[in-house]
């Protein structure tokens, strides 16, 4: 039945890879000039929803309706055709070629071949400014964006076409608050223009402010729809995980130890100036700012990852500088850095999750003279998969055919299982449901409390608030401000995040060249 | 080594094949043994290609040198046709070329109307007087097996023509004839399939030395090393124990170090008469236990 | 400014191959008499357009994240194909040529094919292919090489100023590659296939095409290579361009070039195959022992990219 | 049900390659007359302990995502060395041994050390190598060669049962190559080096100590490859080994080892060496001609891999 401004029908859709059914007999519709939120845990099958209808997977059961017709796409290009864009979940990206050429790869301006540069150039820029990323030159390549940019790049490259159906799949997993504004305001004027969103995300607070209905799947089944406006928090939550999340519990108040790590005068080429901070045991320390503040190159520092310009890391309160000039040395002397992008560096995708569990410390389960004990290890990665919760058919499965937030659980649990001393988290609930995200909450008090020194790095402010015990935020490179807990309020750090941007000319990614391409 | 490189004395130039081979390595250190003996009359450069299949490079070899500007050109084609062309082009530029080794197709050269003088030994008539002396070993009838040099290779067919010549002559009878490309490895391969499939073979006649010591490993694999009798070509110097042992019967010596001394004594005499004596046959010497044991 | 960085870009990006090849230049000029002449120059410059063409199809190849190996048993092919068509089956010299360039061609959509439809690495197909073309060139030629006259000497004969025909297509063709590479939307998806298929293909692109195509464009260049060479030598030998493969990467790989895809320029390949050819050339005017120029070949294979390694850091360096 | 699953993986992995194989001897054993005799497997057996050794540390380094193009011309220079060793500096067949060996780690050293210190592409510092063991070879036995008598018949001689002891020991080592590869600790690094080195590295790993272990390891193998052709041939040919790295290669991928890095099995790579040495040897026997034998091997190449495709669907069919 075809109801006015019912935009796109599904109904008994069923899917399954190998013995996991992914979706199972799910009905759901959007409207037109709708924003239809998807919720759901880690490997619940949005995903997996999002991908069918937008043409790149096909369904092995059930039909869907597109505007009262039946609808089949043969391939996104074909959903494309018909309206229907989807922005997924990983990024998809070519690093080698510049954003231009990546917003409109499947139809590039040309005259018999050739490309149109002038014109490209001039679209792109249109473009990127209406994602606020206008003070990007759009000849510059990919991979020279951070994630959250390429992300943004990504939102960019469905909203210039003919759009009736767009999916975003987890679109703000890396967004910070001002470019998740800008989203925001982007949606609000696809919906008034008539166009149904589909909104996949794990953050339930923007849900609440920007979607009108709400859909949960739980296991590949729908357990219902609903309007926004009649469901709390509480409830959407209980609808997700099938029971109610304790989230009192969240920060344990616990007295901080010794100083583990202290930076000072840390600088590095190109982003991070001078930044100086401690973590002492028995701490969680939260590092907010805007996306491309430094961050990431901060961390990435202290963890031998990148060369350091300047500054020295001691550890333990220990007044000679530690060495650290590689990831190798890091760890051994008892860092973890757990990097924000999975795929590229963190999981080895082919391989089991087993083996990515046990990556770390491999040694921990083998004979002196290096021989793997099998059963030590699989038991290993078992007992990560139960304590973590890790949704995978065994520990055999490939890292690769896990849902993206079980791929995250599976770096964090090799870490857990190498034990370091100092833990460095860079977004580490990125795009992990709220389950799994109160379970890693639980996990970071834990290690606090076992008097292990961490860092949290987030783009989800509230997150940080709620399980810091400092957080220092840093702006354009510099460390602008630490607070402690009970200091800080939300208006006092985005304060300090924009600080710099304020004072000083920000730092702009089209006129630097970067340092070694990080994707 | 680089060269002295007085102005007024000529340059000659010495192209020859695969240096990958002990024979033309002979040939090289022949001709710098004569040019360190005649330093005050001539400059040598030798050059050659890797390998000899490889006749785009050696075609560049020559135009290099002509570009060089040296006086004379020996060379000892890679490949009897492709080289016609280019040494033609050497000599309408006015550099003399002579032929060595390896002889230029007579057919091209009359249809071309090109003179290029030769020097060099008969590869057929080598390769029969190797075979005759194998075949007074063994009965009309018997079988045997030619491993062959690579399938275009002039020597190599010429040295194939030759032992068939030889065979056919005694009525032996060839079971098979497989290329070993001049090769040890492929040569033991090839020798190692042909005993299993006739293990009544009496004899292997191979096209050079290096795949003669792949035939006797074979048949030292297969334990027929005094049922079936090896002949080579070349006489480098690993086989002479194998032939004093008898492993090997007999190989053929085609002189490499005189060859390119002819060539280049040959090229100085064009240089200062600019008359073309006429070609010239280089001898060919049958190698065997007695020979050796002779000298 | 944008525009003057883009040309500082540009020059930057060959400093370093071209500061190699100077060197080689440098010491050979000191250490040979005529080498620094125009005749050689000349010389050297006639004999590059076979390697050029082939390396220039190879540099697509690897962009596109794949490999070729059959290209000298293909080139091989081609001109065995034109030689016996003039020789023995008297065809007209121009048809002779079509058929060797379709010769090449149908190698190329062979190699593309296969792969595609069994989705095989293209090294194993191509490798497979080698030993079937040089096969096929045998069993054309009956492994005699054909002798032709002056039947197409007009292809390598006609001089510009002392520059070849040749030369000059292969000029022409390396500079329309560059830009067919960074400029048209074909070469824009063989970047795009070689950085990261699988996302090419969900933004709705089919990546089949585009890698038929550029095995097809290989075979075409290949076999334009056989041509040209087989005019040069006035004669088609089937065991022609042996071990050409290895040259043609290398050249590409001097230049830059990835071997793990999405990254390549045909100019740096020029230089690439002109530092081979310099020192080819270079080695055999010094007359040098076959042992030393393997010796010095291979030094300066890894030299050469070793010092591209710098220049690439120093620009790192400066612009950071 | 653990472990007959795990049996049962196990089998199925090599049914494609078994099939292809024994396709390929029944066709042979139909063709001719001895093809199907002990003599004959025996004969087989002991011809590939080279390939065999080069082929498994070929599987090691492409798994670790890298090419070893130098492997022919190092077995060239490891023989050569040996043979001179003997003949000519008159040192006891022991230490030439060691020699032999050593100078095949050094060379397996040599290209791990530079493409790491330098941070370039394997393919061509092995590129470069290939030229310069090759001339190394030609300058130590002054391109002559060496003729060894039965100073070390021992090693290829010494009989089990009609296989040779170097069959017998390369079987050893393929054992332990693919126990080493899937069991231990060293192994894991191997593939998990192919498959995301970044990932690698920022879990605290140093991949560089990896990289160079598997190019000395190579290194080692295929010196003790070289020592055992010399002794089979009682000669060392400076020339030995010529081509070998596209065998070697063309073993590992018939037998699924990807090129890309991070998928690959010896015991596969051993099918692959088994494959390539029937086929030689029943061409040889039937007596084909040269340009029937390349096509063949071509088509064979080729057939062999698409068959192992379909084994590969059909698996995946079952299991979904
Ligand atoms: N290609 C695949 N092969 C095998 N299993 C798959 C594949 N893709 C998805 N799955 C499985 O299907 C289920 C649903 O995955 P999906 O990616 O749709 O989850 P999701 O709800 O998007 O989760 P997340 O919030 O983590 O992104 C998961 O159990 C996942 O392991
Ligand atoms: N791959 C890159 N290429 C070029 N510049 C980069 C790259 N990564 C980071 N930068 C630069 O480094 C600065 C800091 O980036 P970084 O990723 O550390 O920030 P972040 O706070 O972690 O933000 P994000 O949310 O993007 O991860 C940015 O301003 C940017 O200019
Ligand atoms: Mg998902
Ligand atoms: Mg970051």
């Amino acid at each position: 039945m075809h109801s006015a401004g019912c935009l796109l029908r599904v109904s008994t859709l069923g899917k399954s890879y190998g013995p996991v059914q992914a979706l199972n007999d799910v009905d759901f519709d959007l409207r037109a000039g709708e924003v239809h939120a998807l919720v759901g845990e880690n490997g619940a099958g949005k995903s997996t929803l999002s991908r069918i209808v937008a043409g790149l997977t096909a369904a092995d059961r059930g039909r869907l309706e597109f505007k009262g017709q039946p609808y089949a796409p043969a391939n996104r290009k074909d959903a494309e055709r018909q309206g229907v864009h989807m922005v997924m979940q990983e990024l998809n990206l070519i690093p080698t070629l510049s954003i231009a050429e990546n917003l409109f790869l499947d139809c590039l301006p040309n005259r018999w071949g050739w490309i149109d540069r002038a014109r490209l150039r001039a679209e792109s820029q249109v473009l990127l400014e209406r994602v606020g990323l206008g003070g990007l030159d759009p000849n510059l390549p990919v991979s020279q964006l951070g994630v959250g940019q390429q992300q943004l790049v990504e939102i960019a490259r469905s909203l210039w076409r003919r759009c009736e159906v767009l999916i975003l799949d987890e679109p703000t997993a890396a967004l910070t608050d001002p470019e998740v504004e800008l989203l925001f305001a982007l949606i609000q004027g696809l919906r008034g223009a008539g166009t149904g969103i589909v909104y996949i995300s794990h953050r339930l607070e923007e849900i609440q402010r920007i979607a009108d209905r709400l859909s949960v799947l739980r296991d590949g089944r729908m357990t219902g729809t609903r309007a926004v406006s009649d469901v709390s928090l509480e409830k959407i939550v209980r609808l997700m995980v099938g029971r109610d999340l304790d989230s009192e519990t969240l920060h344990e108040s616990r007295t901080a130890g010794p100083v583990a790590l202290a930076v000072r005068g840390l600088t590095c080429a190109g982003c991070v100036r001078d930044v100086s901070f401690e973590v002492r045991r028995g701490e969680i320390l939260g590092f907010a700012g805007l996306m491309g503040s430094g961050r990431t190159e901060t961390l990435r520092a202290v963890f031998g990852a990148d060369p350091l310009e300047r500054g020295e890391i001691h550890l333990h309160g220990s007044e000679r500088p530690a060495r650290i000039r590689s990831p190798r040395d890091a760890v051994r002397q008892g860092i973890a850095l757990l990097t924000e992008d999975r795929k590229a560096q963190g999981l080895l995708l082919p391989l089991a999750v087993r083996a990515n569990i046990t990556l770390a410390a491999l040694r921990a389960v083998a004979e002196k003279w290096g021989l793997v004990r099998r059963a030590d290890e699989a038991g290993v990665a078992r007992d990560w998969v139960q304590k973590l919760a890790i949704r995978c058919h065994s520990e055999e499965q490939p890292a690769a055919e896990l849902s993206g937030g079980n791929q995250q659980k599976v770096v964090v649990a090799r870490w857990l299982f190498r034990d370091c001393d100092i833990l460095i988290f860079d977004e580490p609930t990125r795009g992990i449901d709220v389950g799994a995200k109160f379970e890693i909450y639980r996990l970071l008090n834990e290690l606090a409390g076992r008097g292990k020194a961490v860092i949290v790095v987030s783009s989800d402010l509230m997150e940080l608030m709620a399980i810091c015990d400092r957080i220092a935020v840093m702006s354009a490179g510099r460390l602008a401000a630490t607070f402690a807990r009970g200091e800080w309020t939300q208006d006092k750090i985005m304060a300090a995040a924009l600080r710099e941007h304020l004072t000083t000319k920000p730092l702009s990614r089209s006129d630097d060249a970067p340092p070694a391409a990080r994707n | 080594g680089p060269q002295s490189q007085t102005p007024g004395k000529p340059r000659i130039a010495l192209i020859m094949k695969s240096l990958a081979n002990e024979f033309f390595l002979t040939m090289e250190n022949g001709a710098r043994a004569h040019q360190k003996a005649h330093a005050d009359e001539y400059d040598l450069l030798a050059n050659g290609i890797k390998d000899e299949l490889d006749v785009a490079k050696q075609v560049e070899l020559v135009e290099q040198m002509v570009a060089q500007k040296v006086d004379a050109i020996v060379i000892a084609p890679a490949d009897s046709k492709a080289l016609i062309g280019v040494c033609k082009k050497a000599q309408d530029a006015g550099v003399v070329v002579v032929n060595i080794d390896n002889k230029f197709d007579d057919a091209v050269l009359a249809g071309q109307k090109i003179k290029l003088p030769f020097v060099g030994p008969d590869n057929r008539k080598g390769a029969r007087r190797v075979g005759d002396y194998l075949a007074k070993q063994l009965k009309p009838g018997d079988k045997v097996a030619v491993i062959e040099g690579p399938p275009n290779a002039f020597n190599g067919q010429q040295r194939g023509l030759g032992f068939d010549d030889a065979m056919n002559a005694a009525g032996m009878k060839i079971v098979s004839s497989q290329s070993g490309y001049w090769e040890t490895d492929k040569a033991n391969q090839v020798a190692a399939a042909i005993i299993t499939e006739n293990p009544d073979l009496k004899a292997f006649l191979c096209a050079n030395d290096s795949m003669a010591l792949g035939a006797v490993a074979a048949l030292r694999a297969a334990g027929k090393l005094d049922q079936v009798k090896v002949v080579g070509y070349d006489n480098i110097s690993a086989v002479q124990t194998l032939l004093k042992e008898g492993k090997i019967l007999a190989t053929a010596d085609q002189h490499a170090d005189q060859i390119a001394v002819f060539g280049i004594e040959y090229a100085l005499q064009l240089l200062k008469t600019k008359t073309a004596p006429a070609d010239r046959e280089t001898p060919v010497d049958l190698i065997t236990a007695e020979s050796l044991a002779g000298k | 400014m944008q525009n003057r960085s883009r040309w500082h870009a540009g020059l930057t990006e060959y400093l370093g191959l071209a500061a190699a090849l100077a060197l080689l230049v440098l010491v050979f000029s000191l250490s040979t008499r005529n080498f620094f002449t125009t005749t050689n120059f000349t010389t050297i410059a006639n004999q590059i357009p076979a390697l050029l063409l082939v390396a220039t199809g190879m540099t697509f190849v690897l962009v596109l994240g794949q490999i070729d190996l059959s290209v000298g048993s293909v080139l091989g092919l081609c001109g065995s194909v034109l030689g016996v068509a003039i020789t023995q089956w008297k065809w007209p010299a121009g048809l002779a040529m079509l058929a060797a360039l379709g010769a090449g061609v149908f190698c190329g959509a062979f190699n593309g094919a296969v792969s595609i439809r069994w989705r095989l690495p293209t090294f194993i197909v191509t490798l497979g292919v080698l030993e079937m073309a040089r096969g096929a060139a045998h069993a054309v030629t009956r492994s005699q090489t054909q002798y032709l006259g002056s039947a197409i000497d007009w292809v390598a004969g006609t001089n510009v100023l002392g520059l070849s025909l040749p030369f000059l297509v292969a000029l022409a063709i390396v500079a329309a590659s560059q830009f067919a590479l960074t400029r048209t939307v074909f070469g824009r998806y063989v970047v795009a296939v070689g950085t990261n298929e699988e996302a090419v293909r969900l933004s709705g692109i089919d990546p089949r095409p585009v890698k038929l195509a550029v095995f097809m464009l290989t075979g075409l260049l290949v076999a334009l290579a056989g041509v040209i060479d087989t005019a040069r030598f006035q004669s088609a030998n089937p065991n022609a361009g042996l071990g050409l493969e290895l040259q043609a990467i290398a050249a590409a790989v001097i230049g830059g070039t990835s071997l793990m895809g999405g990254r390549g320029s045909v100019v740096a390949t020029f230089f690439g195959v002109l530092i081979i050819a310099v020192l080819n050339s270079g080695l055999a005017a010094i007359g040098a022992r076959d042992e030393t120029k393997r010796l010095v070949t291979g030094a300066v294979i890894i030299g050469a990219v070793i010092l591209d390694q710098y220049r690439h850091r120093l620009e790192r360096g400066r612009s950071t």
